[in-house]
């Protein structure tokens, strides 16, 4: 169980392949640990299972048990080892298995991974990322569809970001694991069997920026993770109607790119925000709060969120309910004066 | 000034000398037979009327359990773990329970749970995914099935400190894995326990796995029920595939909670037969030949074999059993190929005893949402119908 | 350690005493755990010592250890076994001795707490009073000043409530105690000292409704807990500046008032809203944005969140800076255009 | 069916027989006499010129403790938990440890800090408000003082567990409170720490009480260092106020870490002479006469009196230990009583590594404001000092 100094090799651009979101962080995490001897990974299930949606495949036989490992059962051990891990200047990666069960790690992040480097003045610092597969619209039981982002974002010293495709997910797991700053990676896991055609390594835009995936005159709709293709395929939809809708998909949820999503709503006068977490207390109010402040004089109307309902996740049955629906996006655009 | 001050020391470390090597109690072994009474430490075989319901009792827990599986495989649950293999220690433990009594479960206890009386059909309501738990817990004093891992300890414990405190008789025992034995919680709920005295017993399922991950990767002690010592409350290994070793231990361990005596950890050695649930694939990550070993110690053969031997099991009775087997797999293979309606406006129901506004809107929206959408789907229909009659001649 | 069924005794109205917040909670805990044989009181050094605010002070020499206890220090380990005596019909009342001590029960709160009643249908409902020591001002070194009510409001299934004077915390936290939903119970560190003359048992305003504490028809100043004590400060000192000041204590943070808050603004036309948590993500958020969309069209201005900054709670001697003034909230209110 | 089968079980507990009863680990005695071979468990005194380097230190750290909770009295101080009574827990860790090695404190071991070379205005630093974490902790080798329990021994584990994988010789070691062993955290470090075989050293310091909590209402196990077996570790259970058989404990600890030999779990039984904090009332919840006994056990009493009786401590080195501890005392007056100043802008400056749009913006918010404050108070100033001239003839 050691760990050698090899020295990084420089990744040629590969040809063009197929992947799943699940794939391309796989290669991410690859590609981060073959430049970077000092990238460790481990986590509940990361070794030879592969982790349970297998974004760690491959790795364990690859790397070996000294850089990836499957740690004991204990979420609140695993970040709160990496802590120490970074202080002597490892870089881990680390996964908890869903978000409910980054719970028992809350003291860890919320007290010392969001919090050291303030407290020591910047010497010592955290490189180490925490990946959550987050989200539902997978069917799962409960505690297995959690929105957490809220918990996260709410805290200072937190570097929030969720990736809504594959191409980003690649580039922005690279870019979270060379980071400074301690990251919090949300994976929505509904997107984990999205696909795309990568060359890697590929970079797309810079991890801390919003990104207008969509042009659009009439409405700005901002999603991020998986509501990214909720509010895609609203756009769709609301051609047929007349309805020009701009796309923006915040990748960064901490910093908020302030500048790119503001032009949007500049722009379109009109937007709504989209997440699946409960409204209340939500990430979307922070949006719209945010955009209402610097915007406000731009604005045709109030900025709506549209998200879960303010209840527990449901189970799998139930869920279709509580997801924000392209119909339901529609119909809550058409409930503001069009004039 | 000696910072590297080189010491040769010898003192011995608490933990290697003095305990006795570990060995698991039981009562009868992986070939049926009356086990050797060194083994037993003084445990006291049941007696035959016993073992026999624990056997029936087993045996139709696993047709359960293989039936759901099935089901499982076939689609009509979302997920399902199995605990096969497992039967001697969820049946124990809810054998040895009094009515009065409470049960904190995990997502692996089905057994337990059917076993204790809860229909199949509540069992599997939240697999299925109707609801979070969907049977009725104050009736079967029976939490509901824990999935965040170890919570539930702590929740064992308050319950049984309240029984203490209102001087009822009431006792909690509550079922772990051998993972969740790594997770504060437990530590916690070990704790607790031990230092109030709470009349609680914690039987810790020792599978050897907690998904991919096997023991040796988990903890570094000898047993988990070495982990007791840590508390200060006594603490039992045990053979978790004898259902009379089983059953012994954690009986004596309810009582002792119920007269007073603060609680107890149990540990069952047995072995996750089956993947650990319908979306894992364990030959990533352990031997087939394992599964081999650990067939040849199954609970249910070994109670068979003694039994029978006793005299005290018929084919007559093995018959009997296994019919009473088949009815609730054919009941439960029924209930979950009917449909089960779903009623979106109850996700409004329960979240707070005090009603508020912001639901009460909420439920209002997507009562409107539903009756457009059916009323869209009704003038759907009648389109369709209309095409598809208009189309009959096709 | 036994917990005997003793009939209720009605209490009697007291005369007038003067009273500071933390006796006022130290008196609704007495009466409750009088008029109740349920209520059972435990925690980190709730016993002998009276809890280190005093606020269970006596309470252990009263009712004994079967009901007021020390408990073994884990905070985890508090809330779940608090979680299970509440299903066994206990009301138990627990502390968390300061806000970021709250943090490694995050799990039991968000996974447990919030959500039983809802996975159980109803069946078992978690009668539970959860005080936290909360915020800030108080000169205290690291995590003994943080404010986590974002944390608790964006989590579906709690109630969140935060007095800010002896009176409210009277009768606040006995209706908590009465309450058969989990309650999170706010106590702003520094107005324990406050002092406050009150007849108990003091009944004020329901627990869950916001209360205008002071008229004024241009701005309406929105805050809770101690923040409350600020706004007042500044209403008063801009009488001078001819700015007429309405101030709404919001008293419960989950559910929110919408009616009388909403209320307050459609009068004013503006609002700003203060914490002391950091901005971003912060409940402020969650105020600006609800009030925005249910009243756009009454806005003469955005509503501002006047806050601490974006960053960790600062030492003792850099409080100070991070805390919203009076000064500050004037030169905020300031910048709007007032035409 | 037997659901209450009363079964007379005659198993025994783990817990109860077979571990000797607890005696602490002990080299001198409370009276300053060489403690019985059989008490010493096999610990050898360290040599006399080490014993009197750990005597020094524990006597200048002393005076630095009483000289910290005066200032604290005076107001100088927004909080200090002494130590005071714990030295020889406090000296024999960093004793122990080499310059490579990293030391992972609590609030309450300042008197560690300043051992291993902490200049005493960056150990109070955070006690006056100044900054969270007032030291160079890379330069020092010592994490930020922990605040919330048990936390910090993750962090302990995960370095040493790097240290591991790079083929380092860094040890980490850990101090910890005997409260602070009920967390979560504390069980997942000693449990990660055995699994992965990390070399780091648990230092816990049980000076019987958290806060106002008593140990018995904390555990009910006989002692901290049982818990090790829990784990598969080695745990020592050592006389806490006995500075040389902490130092061999510790050291001979820290070299099997060093050795790769994994992690260990050491108990000092101590006491807490002060107050928690300056906050504290221990009246409300401890016996005085507890002092009186453990007065008589003091750590530095006990050494001097065995050091005079070897011959190895004079008056003269006495009275030189002394003048070290007033100067050291007269520097911490000194440099508490000079005004500290902090840069309200600082408050931006360390969040991120990453600089933040927004952390930018809200600082210029801050410099305006304290731009203007300046400017307003220059204006107060000029026109109260024209007042004061005006008034002067008053
Ligand atoms: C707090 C928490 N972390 C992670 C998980 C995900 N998870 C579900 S089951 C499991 C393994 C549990 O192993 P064990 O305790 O041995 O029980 P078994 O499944 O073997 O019965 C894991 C990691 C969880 N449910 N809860
Ligand atoms: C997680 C957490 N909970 C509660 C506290 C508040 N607190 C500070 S010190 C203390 C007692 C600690 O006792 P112990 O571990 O024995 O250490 P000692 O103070 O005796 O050195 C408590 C409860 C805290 N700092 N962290
Ligand atoms: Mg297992
Ligand atoms: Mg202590």
């Amino acid at each position: 169980m050691t760990l050698h100094d090899t020295a990084p090799t420089p990744l040629p651009l590969r040809a063009p392949v197929t992947l799943t979101m699940a794939a391309a962080l796989n290669a991410a995490i690859q590609d981060a640990m073959r430049d970077d001897p000092t990238v460790v990974l481990f986590g509940e299930d990361v070794g030879p299972l592969g982790g349970v949606f297998r974004v760690t495949d491959g790795l364990y036989a690859e790397f070996g048990e000294s850089r990836v490992s499957d740690s004991p059962l204990a979420e609140s051990g695993i970040v709160g080892t990496a802590i120490g891990m970074a202080m002597y200047g490892l870089r881990p990666v680390v996964e908890m298995q869903f978000d409910a069960f980054s719970y028992p790690a809350f003291e860890q992040i919320v007290s010392h991974v969001a919090k050291m480097r303030n407290r020591t003045r910047g010497r010592i610092q955290l490189p180490l990322v925490i990946r959550i597969p987050y989200a539902g619209d997978i069917g799962g039981v409960e505690h297995h569809s959690d929105s957490s982002e809220a918990y996260w974002t709410a805290t200072p010293g937190l570097t929030v970001v969720s990736p809504s495709n594959p191409a980003d997910a690649y580039s922005m797991l690279r870019e979270a694991i060379t980071s400074d700053d301690p990251v919090i990676f949300l994976e929505p896991k509904s997107r984990y069997w999205a696909k795309a055609e990568l060359s890697l390594p590929v970079r797309t835009a810079a991890m801390n920026t919003a990104v207008v995936l969509r042009e659009g005159t009439d409405v700005t709709l901002i999603a991020y993770g998986p509501t990214v293709k909720t509010a895609v395929a609203t756009a769709e939809l609301a051609v047929a109607e007349g309805l020009s809708i701009e796309v923006v998909d915040l990748r960064s949820l901490s910093p908020f790119d302030d500048e790119t999503v503001g032009a949007s709503v500049r722009k379109t006068s009109r937007a709504a925000v989209l997440h699946e977490a409960a409204q209340f207390g939500g990430y979307g109010a922070e949006v719209a709060a945010r955009l209402t402040e610097r915007n406000f004089f731009h604005l045709a109307a109030p900025i709506l969120r549209i998200t879960g309902f303010d209840i527990p996740y449901p189970s799998p049955k139930l869920e279709e309910y509580f997801l924000p629906t392209p119909d339901r996006i529609l119909a809550a655009l058409g409930t503001w004066e069009w004039n | 000034m000696p910072h590297h001050c080189v010491m040769s020391l010898n003192v011995e470390s608490l933990v290697e000398s003095p305990l006795a090597a570990p060995r698991p109690l039981r009562l009868i072994d992986d070939t049926g037979r009356a086990a050797n009474p060194d083994e037993a430490g003084g445990l006291v075989l049941p007696d035959p009327a016993t073992l026999l319901s624990l056997y029936r009792r087993m045996v139709v827990a696993r047709r359960f359990d293989v039936q759901v599986t099935a089901l499982t495989r076939q689609g009509r649950l979302a997920t399902y773990p199995s605990a096969l293999g497992q039967e001697a220690c969820e049946i124990a433990a809810v054998a040895a329970l009094g009515p009065e009594d409470w049960l904190f479960p995990t997502y692996r206890d089905s057994m337990a749970l059917l076993t204790r009386g809860v229909p199949a059909e509540h069992i599997l309501a939240s697999f299925r995914g109707d609801w979070h738990s969907g049977y009725d817990q104050n009736a079967h004093r029976i939490a509901p099935q824990a999935t965040p891992l170890a919570t539930q300890a702590l929740h064992a414990v308050g319950l049984a400190t309240a029984s203490k405190l209102k001087r009822d008789a009431t006792v909690a025992l509550t079922l772990l894995g051998d993972g969740a034995t790594s997770e504060g919680d437990a530590h916690e709920a070990f704790n607790f326990a031990a230092v109030w005295q709470a009349p609680v017993v914690f039987v810790v399922q020792n599978n050897q796995f907690a998904i991919s991950v096997p023991l040796d990767k988990q903890m570094r002690c000898r047993t988990i029920a070495d982990k007791a010592i840590g508390y200060g409350m006594p603490g039992y290994f045990v053979d978790g595939n004898d259902v009379a070793a089983m059953y012994a231990v954690t009986s004596t361990a309810v009582q002792n909670a119920r007269a007073g005596q603060g609680p107890t950890l149990i540990e069952g050695l047995t072995y996750r037969m089956e993947a650990h649930t319908n979306s894992d694939d364990p030959s990533r990550y352990r031997d087939a030949g394992d599964l081999e070993i650990w067939r040849r110690r199954d609970p249910i053969t070994r109670l068979d074999t003694y039994l029978g031997e006793i005299g005290a099991l018929s084919d007559a009775e093995r018959a009997d059993i296994r019919a009473e087997a088949e009815d609730l797999a054919a009941d439960t293979r029924e209930c979950m190929t009917r449909s089960a309606p779903v009623d979106p406006l109850e996700l409004f129901e329960h979240v707070y005893a005090t009603p508020r506004a912001a639901l009460a809107e909420q439920r209002a929206f997507l009562a409107v949402e539903l009756a457009e959408h059916a009323a869209a789907s009704v003038a759907a229909d009648t389109a369709e119908s209309s095409t598809a009659q208009s189309g009959g001649t096709r």
